[in-house]
């Protein structure tokens, strides 16, 4: 079949240009494509457009690619983490969109089904929708949101096979489906790399038709968490 | 007496009802979990991808696949499922959670919010904020009365808006208003916290509200 | 929770009236909910318009409640196997509004996820196309289609629990996972109930949110082939 | 001589490229299945959920939950997937089909398709014919080349389209055509099949085309 690759700059190999549009699957640090994102940074590759829920923290995740200022352009629909975001916004160094969690997940998956363009109550009334067409069904006012299709998504997945079928574990999923459908070219880094058959058809969420190109994380893998949150066990 | 934010999240924990999905913003609203009656059965979605909330986990037993939209670390139950990012907005969207708790820094007498943004101040981003006001069926704002002194129930908000005519019910620490999301603009005091005389509510609410005081 | 209902009848109990507009899962003879369909074909109801990508053959699936004429209209994508419909539709007994498979499939999608309208290429400069708003986007002819909300879903899924939580076996998911987000109520029949915690959280499709009421086939449920096709074992 | 069914097919096999999606309609494209060279790998769609088609089941072995969008059982691969119709029509739509081979009615030179009714007689629907020609990349008619002795590849569709300049090739059992689907008309004959004279077919032929054959 010949979709593994050997390491995250090999999965890349050939796929990256200075300008394109990248989307980047993750909520927070949460489901994260790091390897990718690790690549992209010492490709050195420029002026990029990033399509991500968030932009990372300071030293991991998307924040790896606004130290060394490879990104012009964010969609987003939260940064809050991030003070190098900040201090670039506030410089005039990067542009950003903000939308909506739900409207950016679902021009995502528009994108990804060949729907050009649909219409949403979120943000009607707000500055969301200034510019916008807005048409109304059913007495109620609804605002018209775009599909999006990027050159390339960079996604994480819990298990994939050889054929590309991926799955996904608890709250790691979230924007990674949508934005495996939703680019010419879509690359997946798995936690575990597994013959075609070990996956129950019936369990795959991303069928292998969408992913080109995968590359398994090594043994070192870290998954970090932002915001250890915890209780205390009461003794019995 | 201006009840305690326990208070207020005890409060707005009386708007569940047995059977009822529901999404919990982040600060005094996620408090509200802490006081779900016994007889009541609720089910906390996340936006981030998940139905079923479990709480905190142990020490030592954090997972980092598994986080609230808050991104801090939690648990499943027996009854959780997980999905898509588009999926848990459909969900929204598509007004199957029952009722969104969540702060503010203004509402309008005509049930407009505002959450997100302080010109002026570096922005953040709405998350998921916009599409939970319009999609969910029952919008609860929880937020102090007033800020710096300044009533946060105003007659129009000067803040950029969240959502246009979204917010159903306001609770604070001195009362509890309702608020209509069509038709005339109607705001209602229902409930006063202990103590808290109608003309102390009356001097820190810019909205003008009818008084139709319900036995709390 | 209260979810779970003695059988067909009971889970049907106080929804059904004359006149409305019910979404029925599955493809030609597969994954339909035929026990619900049974109920309300003794339920009596009437002038329904039925939500269902086929009609069911003549004396299975949807095709028992053309025989007793409960159907008003049906919006499908085909109706080829079924004399009843043929027969009633050239008579004038029976309304059909015919959708594109994939439009009929993303219009329940969208109706479950409040969208009211949304641009598809497909049937641009067909007779599907006629009298509905088109719109230019990047140089192309996209067609406006509407999201349908039924005010009740009937559909079949594989196991479910107490909460609604239900998973599907095979190509029986079909029509099922979408119609369960787009009525205002939802029963699900199930081949197998299980208790909360009995389903992987990352293997549910459909989550408990959506469905209102259910109810487990009995011992004897009997799932119909439509087309029994077979390859022979060429001997050793 | 003509080309039979099988040829037909073994010949519509010949545009299938290694990886590729493909989508096979009812009736001869179904037999492309058993053309595919061993050196190419593709993988099978069909549009009421399932990627990774199998062979027919052998007898006594069908699954009632297992089907084609021809509603005939069939079996799965270790690469298969299962998804929602909802899904299977997201990813026609969205272009990640690669190749769609269908029958057809009947095509006009521009490109437009007719295959799903003919006024007057019964009405069965379109199922998903509209959604494959408009949302795959390439599409292959493969069709007899005259119906009832008249032909089939038109200068214009009588009978309602199926959809608007969406064919990119024809095969039928007399030679092969490629289609624009954009800008200037352009027919052209790059295949004849074995003994067939460029006069059987351009009498056979309503559509203009130019004539440039490959060595088949």
């Amino acid at each position: 079949m010949g979709k593994v690759y050997r390491d995250a700059q090999d999965a890349l190999a050939g796929v990256l240009r200075d300008g394109m549009m990248i989307m980047s699957g993750g909520f927070g640090l949460c489901g994260i494509p790091s390897l990718l994102i690790g690549a992209i940074r010492e490709s050195g590759v420029r002026d990029l457009t990033i399509v991500s829920n968030n932009a990372g923290i300071d030293d991991a995740g998307l924040g790896l690619l606004l130290q060394t200022r490879q990104v012009r352009k964010m969609i987003s629909s939260y940064v809050g983490e991030n003070a190098t975001f900040a201090r670039q916004f506030l410089a005039g160094e990067l542009e950003i969109e903000f939308n909506p969690q739900g409207t950016l997940a679902e021009r995502i998956r528009a994108g990804g089904a060949g729907i050009p363009a649909f219409y949403t109550k979120t943000g009607v009334g707000t500055a969301v929708a200034e510019g916008k067409p807005t048409a109304e069904f059913d007495g109620e006012t609804y605002v018209q949101e775009r599909g999006i299709v990027a050159d390339l998504s960079i996604i994480h997945a819990w298990k994939g096979d050889e054929e590309g079928n991926l799955i996904y574990r608890r709250t790691a999923r979230n924007f990674n489906p949508m934005m495996a459908t939703a680019a010419r070219m879509t690359v997946a880094q798995v936690e575990h790399l597994v013959q075609p058959g070990d996956l129950d058809p019936d369990h795959i969420v991303t069928p292998g038709i969408f992913v080109k190109r995968l590359v398994q994380v090594g043994p070192g893998f870290e998954k970090r968490i932002e915001q250890r949150t915890t209780r205390k066990k009461l003794m019995a | 007496m201006a009840w305690t934010r326990d208070q207020m999240a005890a409060r707005a924990a009386r708007e569940l009802e047995d059977g009822f999905y529901v999404n919990l913003g982040i600060g005094i609203p996620t408090l509200v979990a802490n006081h779900v009656p016994s007889n009541v059965n609720v089910q906390l979605q996340s936006e981030n991808g998940m139905l079923g909330l479990g709480p905190f986990p142990y020490e030592g037993e954090e997972d980092a696949d598994l986080i609230n939209a808050g991104k801090q670390t939690i648990t499943a139950l027996p009854t959780s499922s997980y999905f898509s990012s588009a999926d848990s907005f459909a969900m929204i969207r598509g007004g199957h959670i029952d009722l969104s708790i969540l702060g503010a820094l203004q509402v309008a007498a005509n049930g407009d919010l505002a959450n997100w943004m302080i010109p002026g101040k570096m922005v953040k981003g709405m998350g998921g904020a916009m599409d939970l006001v319009a999609g969910v069926k029952k919008v609860v704002v929880l937020m102090e009365h007033t800020a710096g002194g300044k009533p946060k129930l105003l007659k129009d908000c000067s803040l950029p808006l969240t959502g246009a005519r979204v917010v159903d019910m306001v609770i604070t620490e001195l009362g509890v208003f309702t608020l209509a999301r069509k038709g005339e603009t109607a705001v209602t005091l229902i409930e006063l916290a202990p103590e808290v005389t109608l003309e102390e509510i009356t001097a820190k609410t810019e909205a003008p509200f009818t008084v139709a005081l319900r036995n709390a």
